[in-house]
């Protein structure tokens, strides 16, 4: 599935846009009304752009009575955004939640991150909806991995990676911060490396379908994704220099598969993975090392060929629902 | 809302003063209203660029550009037959049923005075530079009143006008100040043009809310 | 001071570039020794380069034995950067060491980087030396002042700010990573914007000297890890494409600095923190908002504009030291 | 070791089968031993890359480029007149105390070998290729053998010469098999190219360790 990130677009101000993806997802709802961040909120850097957007939302209320009604009308598939300061808050907003795929924003930077945190906040979401649960992580912690393991446990249903890293831009003249809050989230190209790490390691630790997103601009780059385990890919960034991104990332995603002998892209999902590979034809050393900084180098070969087991199955539902076209139907 | 979008060809590059008039073929864009504006791509930068369409020649866009950093300058580093992606026309543009229109501009912010002086039959206006060369840029709106810094527009403005404005900040807060119910067109960092990243928020009506989406042309009581 | 970063010059290959900077900083030095992971090792990517080098080298014994006599007979002041896997192998290690200053790399992808952890090593290493003491802390946690005000707890003497971050790149028709880990850590350009953001969340917490690294590559980037809090710059990446890099970025430096009204580079430190500005004469809102995504937003200017104390005075030594030529004087 | 570096200007840019010669001014540097290499600016890139010396025209440096990469394809890009960075001579070239040197080179690994083979005074030289196109590089070693896949340079060499090879990893792997003695140019991915980084690290004598600083010639047996 093809969607778009939470806050990088709205449904209702291009309908079109909306159209072109498998599923839109809102921007994060709290219990209350937001209006977000002193300007300036946005600025380019060279290596991606940063915002202060401060989640801006109408509150839950004026969301699920106006906003939401007008957003089904659009016939696209919807993910809600879920975002709040404590477990409960998010919980009450989930139980008033119907047939919609929740993503919990479990990374704004005003909520602790803590693995136990996180998956406090899904535990107690859990309790409250049978509703679909993904959990949107950030990159930014010590192990990325642990923390989908604990949501994991405490009932999410998916994955959502990665949301963006703290940065700081500076204007050139008065070397003052250029955002109105100095530090916002980076997103784009800088975010792509990052955000493919962050799905590697998750899908070894995890049996949950995931959400990559992060700097995805070409087919090529929602390739990597898959291949590096995501079930699904979102674009943001990208969206806001090209509204038609989805079209032209779907058609570029299945011309690069079958170039690399995919029938469709969903195939190549993990394959980032595989045991038996060759890195490079011409290198030196051909030695399967499955994890980063592992143990020190064993100089022999045969010794650090261990394959790192994944826990649990392959998501069962990881080729259903092609990426190839929008589920709705509605190109 | 369907806004249109399309790769364009470049069909000229001028130089205005400092500025440049960058021209394109209009492909399947319409030019929209007067105080409208285009989302264009920056070549080599992440982000598009918001400019206000400046005048719209026969099968043609034409936008007035100042270099004044990264997008910008690649903008103005154009040449004939480049093509650029161009989302528009965007936002809410000048009310024209207005009685006695007069057309004020300061600096870079004469650039959508040009169309919207073509659709009002060539009103009176006032432009302020900040220098002779700057001034150049009033060839563009042929029987405008120039004044050059030290001299500001709001000492040379009649008070009992329908001001439509355009300029810095402290050019429009000062034509504020004397004519309360002037039509401004302001400027905030815009990411995307067309709703989608609320980084264009300024504060309308007392609210943090979208200028692209309600503006970029407010009523000065409104702002 | 201008500095190298760790593991970005090895003083002996390079003696000329060494005595270019104000301090050699080794690479970081484990008990034992390390023959580092398999190859693939590096790779460029869009935005930055990534590595996995993994703690190459000759381990402290040899260290001390071979490596530090032949470094003190370049001239340049020293400072070994100290690694371990637990709080006493860094103390030991720091035992051992004379007349230099210790970086503790807090920040490597194997030891446990908890706040707790990052300053129980400095604290056990406090007690072991006399020697100046620098904490290298990671910018990929939830909030890395809080680390920061942890290891000043602890004693540390000063701060490095940033190592790297993870990233994956996947090789373009294989799928497969490109380096031998799989994850390596992210350098250059990437890491800019993170770096200042890194740097200017750890000035306002705490008072110590701070080596701001990540992404540099000009003097301007120099300059604004110094507005952002930074008393030191360190170069890394850009040592690889340019060796000429340290008397390059402090020509550029000093100019910069200049340009803007400050007769050296270390007046302008923290200057991105001044607290009465207006970030852009043409901005809509001029409003000081301090710190990122703090209390909804008031709609009042005059709310908001509450400055955000720092923590202690400002660092004495700051100025000293002047990062306009070398302090030993072989350029 | 004070290795130098300069920018240079490209003095020419010329195809040779599906390789490019990329020709630029000597300025300070030395042309060093064959089998050395320079780390080359590949513009619009973070890293440089390593080159072997190909020929050393007076006054000039010239590099054998395969255009595989983002890198290789920047310097293929380049023209007369345009400046890059260059840094070298670095590492260990090959030892050309020999008594019966044979030259082996596989595709783009036949950079290093006119440079070598015009220092021994032009000994015998086999050269292996993928196609009948890469094969025209073999014309930068005029009196070379020359064989095309299928066949291996390792079906049509004598056994009993002193073998100088530089080729892809599975070639110079036969040729050692073949001649235990042989001097091989190894490649590995290079960021810094003079023992900055430790990113080049290949098994050496059991260890691992750098080949821009220990290589990129080794004796067979050491490697
Ligand atoms: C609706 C609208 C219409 C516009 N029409 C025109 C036009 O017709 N011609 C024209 O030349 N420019 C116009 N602008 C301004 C133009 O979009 C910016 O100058 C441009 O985006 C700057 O990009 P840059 O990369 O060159 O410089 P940047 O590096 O983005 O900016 C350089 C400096 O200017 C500041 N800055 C940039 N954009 C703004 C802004 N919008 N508000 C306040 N400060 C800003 C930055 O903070 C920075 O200090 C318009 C802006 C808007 C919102
Ligand atoms: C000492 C030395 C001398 C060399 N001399 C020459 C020369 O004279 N002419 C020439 O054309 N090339 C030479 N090379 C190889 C050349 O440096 C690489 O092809 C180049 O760096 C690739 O950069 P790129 O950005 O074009 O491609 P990249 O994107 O960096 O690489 C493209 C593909 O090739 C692989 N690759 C790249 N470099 C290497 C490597 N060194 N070893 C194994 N796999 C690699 C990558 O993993 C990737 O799959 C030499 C390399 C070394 C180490
Ligand atoms: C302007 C902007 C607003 C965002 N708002 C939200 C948000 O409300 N909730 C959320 O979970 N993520 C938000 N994000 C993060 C994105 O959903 C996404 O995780 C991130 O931008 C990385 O993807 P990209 O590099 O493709 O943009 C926002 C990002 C941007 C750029
Ligand atoms: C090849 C390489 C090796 C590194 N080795 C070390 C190391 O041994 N110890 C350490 O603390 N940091 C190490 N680093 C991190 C750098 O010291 C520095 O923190 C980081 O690269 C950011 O700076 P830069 O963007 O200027 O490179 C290494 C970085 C690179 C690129
Ligand atoms: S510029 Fe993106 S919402 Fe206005
Ligand atoms: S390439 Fe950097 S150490 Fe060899």
């Amino acid at each position: 599935m093809l969607l778009n990130a939470s806050g990088c677009l709205d449904a209702l101000a291009a309908p079109d846009v909306a159209r072109s993806l498998d599923a839109f997802v809102t921007k994060t709802v709290t219990p209350l009304p937001r209006g977000g961040n002193s300007p300036v909120r946005i600025a380019e850097t060279d290596v991606g752009m940063l915002n202060s957007i401060g989640l801006a939302n109408p509150g839950r209320d004026r969301f699920l009575a106006e906003t939401l009604p007008r957003l089904r009308e659009l016939g696209v598939p919807l993910w809600v955004s879920v975002g709040g300061f404590a477990a409960a808050e998010y919980a009450e907003t989930c139980a008033l939640l119907e047939d919609v795929t929740i993503e919990l924003n479990l990374s704004c930077p005003n909520v602790d991150e803590a693995p136990e945190s996180a998956a406090e906040i899904v535990a107690a979401c859990r309790a409250a909806t049978e509703l679909p649960l993904y959990a949107k992580l950030s990159p930014a912690t010590r192990d990325v991995a642990e923390t989908a393991r604990a949501v994991e446990d405490a009932g999410a249903d998916g994955l959502s990676l990665v949301n963006t890293i703290r940065g700081l831009t500076l204007d050139e003249h008065t070397l003052r911060p250029r955002l109105g809050t100095a530090v916002g989230g980076l997103s784009g190209p800088a975010l792509r490396p990052v955000a493919l790490a962050a799905v590697w390691a998750c899908y070894r630790a995890v049996s949950l379908p995931i959400v990559g997103m992060g700097g995805v601009a070409t087919g090529r780059d929602a390739l990597e994704l898959i291949a590096a385990g995501a079930t699904h890919v979102a674009l943001g960034t990208v969206l806001f220099a090209d509204p038609d991104a989805p079209a032209r990332v779907r058609r570029e995603l299945a011309a690069e598969a079958v170039a690399r002998g995919f029938a469709e892209p969903s195939h190549a999902r993990g394959v980032a993975h595989a045991e038996a590979r060759s890195l490079d034809a011409r290198s030196r050393v051909e030695v399967e090392k499955a994890l980063e900084f592992g143990p020190n180098l064993p100089l022999d070969p045969q010794d650090s060929g261990a394959s790192i087991p994944r826990r649990g199955d392959e998501d069962p539902g990881a080729g259903a629902g092609s990426i190839a076209r929008p589920a709705h139907g509605r190109p | 809302m369907v806004t249109r979008r399309a790769a364009l060809s470049v069909v000229g590059v001028e130089p205005v003063g400092p500025y440049t008039l960058l021209r394109v073929r209009r492909g399947g864009l319409e030019p929209g209203r007067p105080g409208q504006f285009f989302m264009l791509e920056a070549p080599g930068r992440l982000l598009p660029r918001p400019m206000s369409l400046c005048l719209a020649p026969p099968g043609e866009l034409a936008f007035l550009v100042d270099p004044i950093g990264p997008g910008t300058r690649a903008l103005c580093a154009l040449g004939p037959g480049d093509h650029l992606r161009v989302l528009g026309p965007l936002g809410n543009g000048f009310d024209l049923d207005v009685e006695r229109p007069l057309l004020v501009g300061g600096g870079i912010g004469i650039a959508p005075l040009p169309y919207l002086s073509q659709a009002l039959g060539g009103p009176p206006a006032i432009l302020g530079f900040r220098s002779p060369r700057h001034a150049e840029a009033a060839a563009l709106l042929p029987r405008a009143e120039v004044v050059v810094e030290p001299t500001y527009v709001t000492e040379a403005m009649p008070l009992d006008r329908d001001v439509l404005a355009c300029g810095p900040e402290p050019m429009l807060e000062a034509v504020r100040r004397l004519v309360p119910d002037a039509q401004l067109a302001w400027e905030a960092p815009m990411a995307c043009g067309y709703g989608a990243c609320y980084g264009c928020a300024v504060e309308i009506d007392g609210e943090l809310r979208r200028l692209c989406v309600e503006g970029p042309v407010l009523a000065a009581a409104r702002s």
